[in-house]
């Protein structure tokens, strides 16, 4: 692979914060990032990815290129998930199987805006649809997830289920709602609200990412100790899988002609884990299914294996195939 | 001063919405409520982690006349049950105002 | 009315997320802005406004006009409350009448500064000194709705009374206090202040506005269903009085030979309510009164119907006179 | 170990202030408070809205020898009438050091 | 139900994770911790100044068998000599789940 | 001395938001920054000042001055301490002096950053290894303060004590770890990373001072009350070691021939006093020593007396010698 985009990604001051928060928990620093702050820092950055999305698609128009990749973008979100379930059961419980299974079948918006950030350092363009396929591709797997584990298992324990609850769950949690709106009002405010917002969704955001990866790291750091009871199996699962999605998106977005750019965050979305929407909606419509499993696995294994390593390795292959 | 039962439930953050339903349907004459407890128990540490939200606790409250007491533990039992938590009942006096 | 006006005005970012979040609710979303940030962005929003008015006053000079407006503003904000209580009076109890008297007799800063907002949309010019105007007109209804209450009502129970703790929540509440401090400061360090502090207090400004009410349109439609308690009475009061105090406010400042900029602000300050300062000084001042009333009154009908209704129906008469 | 009363006061944030003070007066050793509780009694939920400010109450707790229990309880009833509130009185032992 | 200790400790900040170490060495079940309590004592007005973080307090709360109180309180008493603080125990019944 | 210096010190927005903080509680209003809003703006504050220094020293590249000032900072960092030891000890118990002089040896990152900030102002440039100066001089008092105390007192009372506790406290606690962490960073990533981050680090950075130094307005007029406990000695001793730091710290500049900048930046070092790493170190550390006493010290009368009077004073030294 090429090893200039693995420097190159190294020297990028998000993922040196990255760094820096990992090596905060292991020296033992007592840094922080207080809560609620970390929670407003990612409302910005939804915020201000749908932004610029959504100016992006005003810009561009409507172009059926959109409409070939959110179609692929769902079968994505709704294949990985199967696959993973049916992997995942040989060893787990159905309970813990359909939620990591939910984990990697959505996305990561994190990883996604990271991705994005990286392109622009490396001034490859995108559309602005890809912001949209990111939160097509957040709920499916959380429907998909529910539904096997609702088969599959006898169990109707306790309270009694709300199909919907999930469905809002799925569909209107905060953070997908959040880049949803924010997308939809970048394609109706468009270059005007676009050109007043500037300085605060573009000019800004890449400082916010620091902060925003420099809590990441401490926080993955510290759920690395989880890792232990996860085991050799889910931890091996937790970088294998999204090798695997890669292989499949970077063909498919071959053969769907996507640019080199959209097929990059393509690839991005279907590597990449959930650590926020799944987990809440995992508590309420699978509350068997053991959080210090799931989250780990995709905060402290997935993330930092595809903003490291598999950034710089996808767009290697991808630059390789596209030229 | 009027005898109440001091009834104090410790439950998964996403679950207080629930709990509280369930005090309102038992006809308690309010609760208070402290967010953000964290913990630890048999489920594990629940640190309170601020980015996914995950492992959070809530701390929840009501004061009722004894009678109702029963009637409120059966109603949140499946929930600690299924979910986890605590619910401790002890004995105070009300300042009637 | 100038329905380009009343369009543009929707297709701003600011009223957008404003919608964006009465949505989140409806929709049953868990979308929430986590305190306390909703009131470090307020703070932010009085802190730039503040200094954006003391460079514009310094920039400006000394001018006449500045008194006559301030004097206008005063005494507007001495009259509303006076006549809003005896119109309330009639239907509600001494303390609920004052309490909502001094919310409408006061002014509401962020209705103020998404009006300033939307000129500079418009870029039709105003005075820094309006943001003098403003934080004079917060203090005026506190003290006479507290004055007519303990006058009409014989109630000396309780709790003892003091005139001191009043005073200084009417003019050293927080908010008066930060745009006032702001607004001299802004005077003090002038252009080479303002220069250094330009990118924080302007050009993030518009995005913040955003964020700020996004929340403002999830706090208003929680409060939505408070309005039943308040009834078809107090609920056309909340729409109707504004549009009363606009029709004073617009002659008045044509006859004082206001700019149309000025008096477009002029207008929304007469016919905002306050939902703060107030809000704070009435649970001191008087306990008796409901907060269930007058919160709900100017935060879920009064703050949007001015900032959606309002103010392009306010300019738009505008624009007809002073043409 | 020496037997104390636990007095326990949930009050509208800002009263805490004029509690606190009473408190004080009475002489207690010390206290401990939790702002932003939030609840629901008899003046409806108090939801803690974050940006008017209202809505919202305060938790504190004072250990106190018994003889002081009343004494306190008198100083801080009128607050609870005017503005509401609730005040909760209950035995424990409190750990010399 | 069963009948269980209810121990309420507040210490400074700083000093909790020790806290809670000792009580997990005593073998309790679990507990729950409210931090940033503020409060007044023996060692003046702790206001938790956010800036400093100096002045801090927090506060937890364990429920536990009696039998395992005094080992409790005799293992966290040398911090309260120390670093001050409070620690309360009351009874309470445990709704068993 | 200078006038205009004081004069320009004075109008400056960030003292005068300094101001407007005391002047907050002196006028009784409840203006208040809400945790854990000042924590998150410091933490900002140490990562802009981090970067922007790492990104300095990429540009300006090795120079054995820098070394030179590294060596003298420490140097200073480690007198410091011991003379105001024996000094406070006449006074105080072995804690307190222990614990005050630790206080004194140590800096205040705050302190420095608003120097620097005046140095902006008057664009007189210093070197970005002043930063790396600052990181060094925050931890080497703190050693030897507990050195002191543990020599000079025969209390081994209660609870163990760990070296390496604190250790990590000195070196690795939040606020040294996080600018040294973003000094390497601003290193790495040089030129190309800086200017992706400028707008947050840079344009922004006078704004959050602002709003930063409002709080610790707020902040140091509450501890004001503190002070009668601490009695003139202490409040004397809060004036005086500054300028007596000052006054050895400015001809050692000279003699090692820094640049004014640099020798201003190096005299503030050595005047300022710590609030936030040392209390941190010393609760843990010295847990007999009084905070009462030395929180207020720094915060309530040397960190004022510094970016009010001391500031403009060193620099109208430095001007005399250096021209
Ligand atoms: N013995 C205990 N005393 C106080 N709080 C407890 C105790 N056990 C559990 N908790 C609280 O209840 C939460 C859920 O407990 P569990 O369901 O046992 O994991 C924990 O995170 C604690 O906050
Ligand atoms: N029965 C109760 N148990 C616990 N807390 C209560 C109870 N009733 C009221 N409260 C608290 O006291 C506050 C004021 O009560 P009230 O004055 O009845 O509205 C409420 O917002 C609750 O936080
Ligand atoms: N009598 C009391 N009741 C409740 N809390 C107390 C009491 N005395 C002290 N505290 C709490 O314990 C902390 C430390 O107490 P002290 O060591 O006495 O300064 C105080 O800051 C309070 O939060
Ligand atoms: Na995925
Ligand atoms: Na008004
Ligand atoms: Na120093």
């Amino acid at each position: 692979m090429d090893f200039n985009l693995l420097i190159g990604n190294f020297l990028n001051p998000p993922i040196l914060f990255f760094f820096l928060g990992l090596l905060a928990v292991f020296a033992k620093s007592d840094l922080e990032i207080p809560s609620p702050i970390p929670k407003i820092l990612s409302l910005y950055l939804l915020f201000a990815i749908g932004l610029k999305g959504g100016v992006g698609i005003a810009a561009g128009g409507f172009q059926t290129q959109i409409v070939i990749t959110l179609g692929a973008a769902t079968v994505m979100a709704s294949v990985v998930p199967l696959y993973a379930f049916f992997i995942l059961r040989r060893k787990l419980s159905v309970a813990n199987a359909a939620a990591i299974a939910a984990t990697y079948g959505s996305i990561s918006a994190v990883t996604f805006i990271t991705a994005a950030a990286f392109l622009e350092k490396l001034s490859i363009p995108y559309g602005g649809y890809m912001v949209a396929a990111m939160a097509l591709m957040e709920s499916p797997a959380i429907i998909i997830a529910v539904l096997l584990y609702r088969l599959s298992s006898a169990n109707e324990s306790g309270t009694a289920f709300s199909w919907r609850e999930l469905w809002r769950d799925a569909f209107f949690n905060g953070s997908v709602f959040l880049i949803m709106g924010s997308l939809v009002i970048g394609v109706l405010s468009g270059e005007a609200g676009a050109k007043a917002l500037k300085p605060f969704t573009s000019d800004i955001f890449t400082g916010v990412l620091c902060f925003f990866l420099l809590d990441m790291g401490i926080v993955a750091a510290k759920r690395l100790g989880d890792l232990k009871r996860a085991g050799v199996f889910l931890t091996a699962f937790g970088i294998l899988l999204p090798l695997a999605n890669a292989a499949v998106a970077i063909p498919l977005a071959f053969a769907l002609g996507l640019s080199q750019g959209d097929a990059f965050l393509f690839t991005i979305l279907c590597a990449s884990a959930s650590y926020i929407a799944v987990p809440a909606a995992m508590r309420l419509s699978i509350p068997e299914a053991n959080p210090s499993l799931y989250v780990p696995m995709s905060l402290a294994i997935t993330f930092p294996f595809n903003i490291i390593a598999g950034m710089p390795l996808y767009l290697a292959v991808i630059n390789r195939i596209w030229s | 001063m009027m005898p109440v039962k001091r009834i104090e439930i410790i439950v998964d953050e996403l679950e207080m919405p629930k709990v509280l339903k369930l005090l309102d349907d038992a006809g308690v004459s309010g609760y208070t409520v402290i967010k953000d407890a964290t913990g630890k128990g048999d489920r594990g540490l629940r640190g309170g982690d601020d980015l996914t939200g995950v492992f959070a606790n809530s701390y929840v409250l009501t004061a009722c006349p004894s009678e109702k007491v029963d009637l409120i533990i059966e109603s949140i039992r499946p929930i600690l049950k299924q979910r986890g938590g605590v619910c401790l009942v002890s004995d105070a006096q009300w300042i009637v105002h």
